[in-house]
């Protein structure tokens, strides 16, 4: 592989704002008196709950268990008691189920997993089942179980490790691979033996030399290769990065593994090492907390379960009013209309937008201009599909491939019509969906 | 309702009869317009002689001599060749045939051209077709009749034009020539120009034998 | 909010946080930046018209351009919809169908002409975005369909002279005898009759250049159109030199550079696609050396751009290219 | 009553051309001036009235199978007649510029529509009564657009110059975009006008739309 | 005469031949056609609404030709309407009680928690952003998508909530399947009593995010004439419409948060959220 | 003769388009042109059954109808009885048509068999008839007529309705939508063709 920096077709490159909170070390979090977590964080089946209101639980105890493959447990991020079972908002604002453990203060580790320090000489399979145990998920944003997509049913050849951050304003991964870059190198070393390779890549975006650099010095002690990739929005897309870095195309409605690789979030990594050399579960993460209404922006390790609200008070509160409250990046995030609900395994970023940038526009009509074609990384067609969509012709919309769409936004972030292009495509999926649901019945 | 067994004589003799009727209607009606069809038709040629030869005495339409594509009416006065119409189909119009009508001097200057059939585009190359005269209302109020023959840009050009036997063909402007076309109507013009040519040098090629015909 | 612990750390506002869809961010854009860098690539084309053609040239342009924007404003009105003209569409419309209006177009052409374009070519179709033709060549071609002869009538370019007006006969330098209308050089610079846009090849050229670095227009369709019409143009002289002057002609005369870099290019009414607008060039490249070299019309350019406009939905539809990912699932499903 | 009922619906309910939008072809082509629309209305009225009295009588006696075969058999027969007068007695400037139409009106879907929809299901007064309403509505509309035509395009009407000294035709008009483009726009107006009566009586209404929904002699406007 | 003869001649061979070919062509490919279905269609009401499931009503008159629905399956036609289709069938019909759409939500604008939302506005679009970005999960988005499936005109959105107008709604069941939040139901129309609140969760739960939730007190469940006539289900009231109660039981419940509403008075606008 | 069946050909497709600038077969051409695909259904079917009449209609014009022959001493000429035969002959034909592809070729049926009625009524198939003895031409000349201006019919329904399946999804003020904009829009596009006048 050359050192030249890889790309996909089309995208934008958004303002990335990184600026704010790129400087600033990770902090601890100190330990609140509560903490609410919600029970489902992973993409399949939610959790089975282990505790009951009143029981005592020790850190890193399980609260949940599996409940089937696509599904992973949840520890408790500290040492108290079970206050509460029942609904808390949860980052689609939509209430979910959590449980509340308010903390004793000790913040005392639990009967942890054994610690595997020679992982090695280690059966892959004990390894891959540490990484169900610990709970680990795709920290980069969706929260798919990393121990299944460990378990490929067809050939792999590459490991991946996604250390794009593409998205605008998040610096959590950055500063992850700064300053623990031990443990993603050792974290990617593990994953590959899991997966029976010798190697792995890390691909990292060029704006982050200083994470690069960090790795590469790392990178020969275990076999690891870092690449760095043309900055450009959605770099850090899964089957984009893929692309980039092997010029492999995974077919639509296809998983990495049909072309025979494999993705893990380099922060997902991270806990992996951790999962396997302290035994610790997954019960925190590194989250930026910016975005220019806070008045100190900056990445801290959060625990589960800590409120956005003491978040923000941690970054040192709002100077102004900001428009919107996202959990995640500014291009996939999602919008919130509470400060109540609570940081999860897969939160990167809790971002607040100013009114100045905050889209907030009226959609006027296509013009055509063809922008949304030359950005979308799936080389659909967005306006096309947009008006397919605003006509209710799901059918058309499906014919046109709106099922292959990543929701990556930069179809809207670039339309000069500002059309909720993004939002249409979501519908149209969640319709067409529906519909082949409704058929499969019949 | 099932179909299946149509009694194929009934279907026979009711259209049959019914076909039989409205030909027997047909043919009665045809005997009787016959005749005013011919009439109208004869009526037409007359009106269009008139106006593109001097006066004359004769029967033009009952004297004429074909030459090549062109057919010449010959116009007489007290038995003297007063002038001739020449008249030429040219398939070159743009919506099909367009009939061109020239008067020439007995020496084959062209005096008038008529443009009598012709199935052009409306506004188009009807203009460069039709010598219309336009009604106006003022002129109905105060009941003026204006006489001659309409004006007719395009056509009027030929006025007075004359060839020669076996010269180059007369052009519109598009092709090299003199001639001006009406935009977007050359193909029409173009075959005006055509037909007038075709009689003009039909005639003079053919000048002395016409002249001397039944004299 | 806080007003009375000043040191406590304030919090937002839950209750006023915009909740939306990703992403929540968006590129500055707009359609009234794009119409704007149109208007400014169209800029140099006035400016030649107004040097050529004098006063009378900014008198067609303001006629048109205002007349456009009240069109569409009353149309709004009557239609109840909201205002767009200073989405700037209707002010490029206005401008662009001064381009092909003669100097000595009289005013109520141009009002006719504004009608025409944002009403016949536009606003019926629901307004900006929908209209399937160029409403500027909607306009031309009914006033050219309309009023054959005023529309063919041009005024003799007087470079400098602000008010003169010399009317001159309808011969083109397309022509067969094209080489005696104007010499190379005048047809390049832009000396020679013919509507505001169809003078100066260099004004357009700087124009589209201008469009083309700032990825306004997809440099494929200019390129595509005015290759083909030199290629079919120098082709059919090379065998009948007196059929059509040489190519060089057929490219810097008439209103090729105009439409090829302002017209075809119209975003809403050309294909999406990189395909879609070789294709869409080609044609329109074929129809104007075809119209122009056997037609009765002396120019082909705007026909020749509305008829691809009608078959752009059928472009569009032919030429969607394979999604990412799309080629391996055909190959899994042939095995 | 009810006859003037049945007449007057060809005028104005059901119009031909406005409502039913039946008939196209001539529609367009021969109303470039309003004596060609009127000429094209009435020989298609003469047609109308002449059919629909002849297959009034015979309905009952055709088979159903070779009834439309029949109908046209009676529909041809008197556009030839009406072709035949019209040669013979009509001033040759407006049978020319008719053209292939006066022909075509065996084609017309006015004709067999009103065959197959109310002679062959009704008596032969009103048969009579029906043609004899459809195509005066049939005339004026055609009249109707032909006079605007002309008076867009030239400026007089019935061939009459109403502004004197305006030298400048406006050709589209006369020719076939105009046709087209005129008609959607009388169409919409008229649209307009329902719409807004819809609105008033609180009612929902669609404009008709573009498919062969109001002609009755194949389902595929039902498809 | 000659001609006449000859024309008399060719078209009797041709008129013949014709109709030879025509009935030869006729007899070898029948077709069968059932010409009640024409029949029934013009019977049926002719709005092509789907409302019976079919695709239009000729498409539903074939299904009743062919026996396998009732006519009463249309929801538009009066039970007489259907009647007589069945008169005209020789088949039994058995009556269908007219049913009318409910929206079982009264948290409009004024009374429930809302955030500012920015986006499509289309209920089934807006709820894939943010669940709608209502603070009640369960609650109407009030977007209207039901109100523009109605083709009978009989939604309108009042102050970001659906509200039925009984006597215009046939009950056709179009805005049941639009409604990405399943509020709406078809209950009998005679029926006028109904509980505006679909929300599943505890009462001071629903109390924080809307003022007019059924917060299941019971008051009206007691005041009813007999037990059955509102059934608790979790902490959400429903009316028994199998056993419905009389109109009168809203003024003698005196619901506390007015969830219990009459219908016509709630289209009328006579409670809190839905005034005109 | 080869330089006929071009301008034949040049001049039926394009610049005497049936539809766009002669009037012909409007109703097919607003009727279906609803969606592509049963434009092109409707394109193939008027394609086949034009050529077809349009060698019938000839052969029998010129063969029978036009020629004068004497019985018993009168001449006659049964040239009247045109439009009567033509119309006749088409219908019969169209049915014949129908029932030879019903029966031995089920799929094309089933792809054109839903247009073939309309076709009867479609005055496009006349017209091409009427225009061919009009213009005088010949057997051959005539089939190729009848085949070219099958093929502009198709061009123009073809086009128009790619059109209004893009009209479709735009907003159209409410009185103008449906009808009306079709004609609008068919209107620009007879414009559009106007500009291949002189071609030929």
């Amino acid at each position: 592989m050359s050192d030249k920096p890889r790309k996909f077709k089309g995208g934008v490159h958004p303002n990335d704002s990184k600026a704010l909170s790129a400087g600033k070390p990770v902090q601890d979090a100190p330990l609140l008196d509560k903490y609410t977590v919600i029970i489902h964080q992973n993409i399949g089946a939610p959790p089975e709950l282990v505790v009951k209101k009143g029981d005592v639980v020790k850190k890193g105890d399980l609260l949940a268990k599996a409940s089937g493959f696509v599904s992973v447990p949840l520890h408790a991020p500290t040492s108290g008691t079970v206050s509460l079972i029942d609904k808390c908002p949860g980052p689609a604002c939509v209430s979910v189920p959590a449980v509340t453990i308010t903390a004793d203060g000790e913040d005392a580790w639990g009967d942890c997993l054994e610690p595997i320090p020679d992982w090695p000489n280690t059966d892959p399979a004990i390894l891959k089942q540490r990484v169900a145990d610990a709970g680990i998920v795709g920290m980069g944003g969706a929260g798919f179980p990393s121990h299944v997509k460990l378990s490929p049913t067809k050939p792999i050849d590459t490991l991946i490790l996604n250390g794009a951050e593409c998205e605008p304003y998040l610096t959590a991964d950055h500063r992850l691979m700064l300053e623990q870059a031990e443990d993603v190198v050792l974290g990617a070393a593990i994953l590959a033996r899991i997966l029976g390779l010798k190697t792995a890549v890390i691909g990292v975006e060029e704006n982050k030399p200083d994470a690069i650099a960090e790795l590469k010095k790392l990178a020969g002690k275990y076999n690891v290769t870092v690449q760095s990739l043309h900055v450009n929005y959605p770099q850090g897309a899964e089957k984009q990065l893929i692309y980039a870095l092997t010029g492999r195309e995974v077919p639509i409605g296809g998983l990495p593994m049909d072309v025979g690789c494999v993705v893990q979030n380099v922060a997902s990594a991270a806990a992996v090492a951790e999962a396997v050399l302290n035994g610790h579960p997954s019960i925190e993460r590194i989250t930026t907390v910016t975005g220019e209404p806070l008045v100190n922006p900056g990445n801290w390790r959060f625990r589960l379960g800590t409120p956005v609200s003491k978040a923000i008070e941690m970054a040192g509160g709002v100077s102004v009013q900001p428009a919107k409250l996202l959990l995640g990046g500014p291009m996939m995030g999602f919008a919130q209309n509470t400060l109540d609900v609570t940081v999860m395994k897969n939160t990167s970023g809790i971002l607040l937008i100013p009114v100045e940038t905050a889209s907030q526009y009226t959609a006027e009509p296509c013009i055509r201009c063809g922008r949304c074609v030359e950005a979308c990384p799936m080389d659909i067609l967005p306006a096309t599909i947009s008006q397919a969509v605003e006509n209710e012709r799901f059918d058309w919309a499906a014919q046109l491939n709106v099922l292959a769409c990543i929701e990556c936004g930069s179809c809207s972030y670039i339309c000069p019509s500002h059309r909720p292009l993004n939002q249409q495509f979501k519908r149209a999926k969640a319709e067409i969906m529906a519909a082949r649901r409704k058929q499969q019945k019949k | 309702m099932s179909n299946g067994n149509v009694k194929i004589t009934p279907l026979v003799l009711s259209l049959g009869i019914i076909s039989c009727v409205a030909a027997v209607l047909l043919a009665w009606v045809y005997l009787i317009t016959e005749e005013p069809i011919a009439a109208a038709m004869q009526q037409k040629t007359n009106a269009a002689l008139n106006e593109v030869l001097p006066a004359f005495d004769n029967q033009p339409a009952e004297e004429t001599v074909i030459v090549g594509e062109v057919k010449f009416y010959v116009g007489r006065k007290e038995g003297q060749i007063i002038g001739f119409a020449g008249e030429t189909v040219s398939h070159k119009g743009y919506g099909g045939d367009v009939t061109v009508l020239a008067g020439l001097k007995p020496d084959g200057t062209v005096t008038t051209v008529l443009v009598t059939k012709q199935t052009e585009t409306p506004g188009l190359g009807t203009v460069v077709a039709e010598r219309k005269r336009e009604k106006t209302l003022s002129g109905l109020i105060s009941g003026k009749k204006e006489t001659g023959l309409p004006p007719n840009r395009i056509l009027d050009q030929f006025n007075g034009m004359k060839a020669e036997a076996g010269q180059a063909p007369w052009a519109v402007k598009k092709d090299g020539g003199t001639l001006d076309a009406v935009t977007g109507a050359t193909i029409t013009s173009r075959a005006v120009c055509g037909a007038v040519f075709t009689i003009a040098e039909t005639f003079a090629q053919n000048r002395e034998t016409l002249l001397k015909e039944k004299n | 909010m806080s007003d009375t612990e000043p040191k406590a750390v304030q919090l937002p506002d839950a209750t006023r946080l915009v909740v939306s869809n990703s992403p929540h961010i968006r590129g500055n854009d707009s359609i009234s930046k794009v119409m704007a860098e149109v208007l400014i690539a169209l800029l140099p084309a006035a400016l030649a018209a107004v040097w050529f053609f004098g006063l009378h040239a900014l008198r067609v342009m303001a006629l048109c351009t205002l007349g456009c924007i009240a069109v569409e404003e009353i149309w709004n009105k009557c239609a109840k919809r909201p205002s767009s003209w200073k989405d700037g569409s209707a002010v490029v419309t206005g401008l662009l169908l001064a381009m092909n209006l003669s100097a000595g177009a009289p005013w109520w052409i141009c009002i006719l002409g504004s009608l025409l374009a944002i009403g016949l070519g536009k606003q019926i179709f629901g307004g900006l975005g929908y209209n399937p033709f160029n409403p500027a060549l909607v306009a031309r071609v009914a006033l050219l369909i309309g009023f054959p002869q005023l529309m063919t009538s041009w005024v003799a370019p007087q470079p400098g002279a602000w008010t003169a007006l010399d009317a001159m006969t309808g011969a083109t330098p397309l022509g067969a005898s094209g080489a005696a209308v104007a010499t190379l050089k005048d047809l390049f610079i832009g000396n020679v009759g013919g509507c505001l846009g169809e003078t100066s090849a260099l004004a357009l050229l700087i124009g589209g250049a201008f469009l083309i670095v700032r990825k306004r227009i997809k440099w494929q369709v200019p390129a595509a159109f005015i290759a083909t019409v030199a290629l079919i143009s120098g082709l059919v002289h090379h065998v009948n030199p007196a059929l059509t002057p040489p190519a060089i002609y057929h490219v810097f005369a008439g209103g090729l550079m105009i439409g090829a870099f302002f017209m075809a290019t119209d975003m809403v009414t050309s294909p999406m696609t990189v395909n879609g607008a070789l294709i869409f060039g080609v044609g329109c490249g074929l129809i104007t050396s075809v119209i122009r070299i056997w037609g009765g019309y002396p120019e082909g350019v705007s026909f020749s751009i509305l008829f691809m406009n009608a078959l752009t939905p059928l472009i569009d539809r032919y030429t969607i290219g394979k999604p990412f990912g799309y080629i391996r699932i055909k190959k899994e499903a042939a095995q | 009553m009810n006859l003037f009922k049945e007449f007057s619906k060809g005028i104005f309910k059901e119009n031909p051309t406005f409502v039913l939008l039946l008939g196209m072809c001539p529609t367009l082509a021969v109303t470039n001036n309003a004596i060609n629309g009127c000429s094209m209305g009435l020989a298609t009225l003469f047609v109308l009235a002449g059919s629909n009295v002849v297959i009034s009588l015979i309905r009952n006696v055709v088979p159903k199978k070779v009834r439309i075969p029949c109908y046209i058999v009676v529909i041809a027969t008197f556009v030839t007649v009406v072709d035949l007068l019209m040669q013979a007695y009509a001033p040759s400037a407006i049978y020319e510029a008719l053209g292939i139409f006066i022909p075509l009106i065996v084609v017309n879907c006015i004709v067999l529509g009103r065959a197959e929809a109310f002679a062959s299901k009704n008596g032969i007064l009103a048969s009579l009564i029906d043609a004899l309403g459809m195509g005066l509505g049939f005339t004026l509309s055609l009249t109707l657009i032909g006079g605007l035509r002309e008076l867009l395009a030239t400026g007089s009407l019935f061939q009459i110059k109403l502004i004197e000294g305006w030298k400048y035709s406006f050709m589209l008009m006369n020719q076939a975009p105009g046709a087209f483009i005129l008609l959607g726009i009388l169409l919409g107006i008229i649209n307009w006008n329902k719409l807004r009566k819809a609105k008033k009586d609180g009612r929902d209404w669609t404009p008709p739309g573009l498919d062969c929904s109001q002609c009755n002699l194949c389902d595929l406007g039902k498809r | 005469m000659t001609i006449i003869i000859t024309s008399l001649l060719f078209a009797a061979i041709l008129g013949a031949l014709l109709a030879l070919i025509i009935g030869a062509a006729a007899k070898a490919f029948a077709v069968e056609i059932d010409p009640r279905i024409e029949t029934v269609t013009d019977m049926l009401p002719g709005a092509n609404c789907g409302g019976c499931g079919y695709a239009g009503c000729a498409d539903f008159a074939k299904a009743i030709v062919g026996e396998t629905v009732p006519p009463t399956q249309c929801p538009v036609s009066s039970p007489e309407d259907a009647r007589r289709i069945a008169e005209y069938l020789g088949i039994t019909a058995e009556e269908k009680e007219k049913a009318v759409a409910v929206v079982r939500c009264s948290g409009g604008r004024s009374t429930t928690l809302r955030s500012p939302y920015n986006g499509i506005t289309d209920c089934r679009s807006a709820v894939v952003v943010a669940g709608g970005a209502k603070g009640c999960d369960y609650g109407c988005i009030g977007f209207g998508s039901c109100a523009r499936a109605c083709p009978f005109g009989a939604i309108e959105i009042r102050d970001g909530l659906a509200v039925v107008h009984p006597d215009l709604c046939v009950g056709c069941g179009k805005c049941v399947d639009t409604c990405p939040k399943n509020l709406i139901v078809l209950v009998p129309a005679f029926v006028d009593v109904h509980v505006y609140c679909n929300s599943p969760e505890k009462g001071p739960v629903k109390r924080k995010v809307c003022k007019t939730a059924c917060i299941a007190c019971r008051k009206c469940v007691k005041a009813a004439d007999s037990a059955e006539q509102m059934n608790i289900k979790g902490f959400l009231v429903e009316t028994n419409y199998s056993n419905p109660p009389l109109p009168d039981l809203v003024e003698k419940a005196g619901c506390p948060t007015t969830a219990l509403r009459q219908a016509s008075r709630h289209a009328a606008g006579e409670y809190e959220g839905v005034s005109k | 003769m080869a330089d006929n069946i071009l301008t034949i050909t040049i001049g039926a497709i394009l610049v005497n388009n049936f539809v766009l600038s002669k009037f012909l077969g409007i109703c097919p051409f607003l009727g279906v042109s609803k969606k592509l695909k049963t434009a092109l259904g409707m394109s193939g079917a008027v394609v086949f059954v034009m050529t077809l009449a349009s060698l019938v209609t000839s052969l029998i014009y010129q063969f029978i109808l036009s020629k004068s022959f004497s019985i018993s001493g009168t001449v006659v000429n049964l040239t009247f009885l045109k439009i009567l035969v033509f119309i006749v002959v088409i219908a019969a034909l169209v049915q014949l048509v129908e029932i030879i592809l019903q029966k031995f070729s089920p799929p094309l049926y089933q792809a054109l068999g839903i247009f073939l009625p309309l076709i009867t009524t479609n005055c496009a198939v006349l017209g091409a008839a009427e225009l061919n003895v009009q213009a005088g031409r010949g057997v051959i000349e005539s089939t190729v007529f009848g085949f070219c201006s099958a093929l502009g019919f198709a061009l123009a329904l073809i086009l128009f309705s790619s059109l209004r399946e893009k009209l479709d999804l735009a907003k159209v003020p409410a009185p103008l939508q449906g009808t009306a904009i079709g004609l609008i829009t068919a209107g620009i596009l007879a414009m559009v063709f106007m500009g291949f006048s002189g071609l030929v």
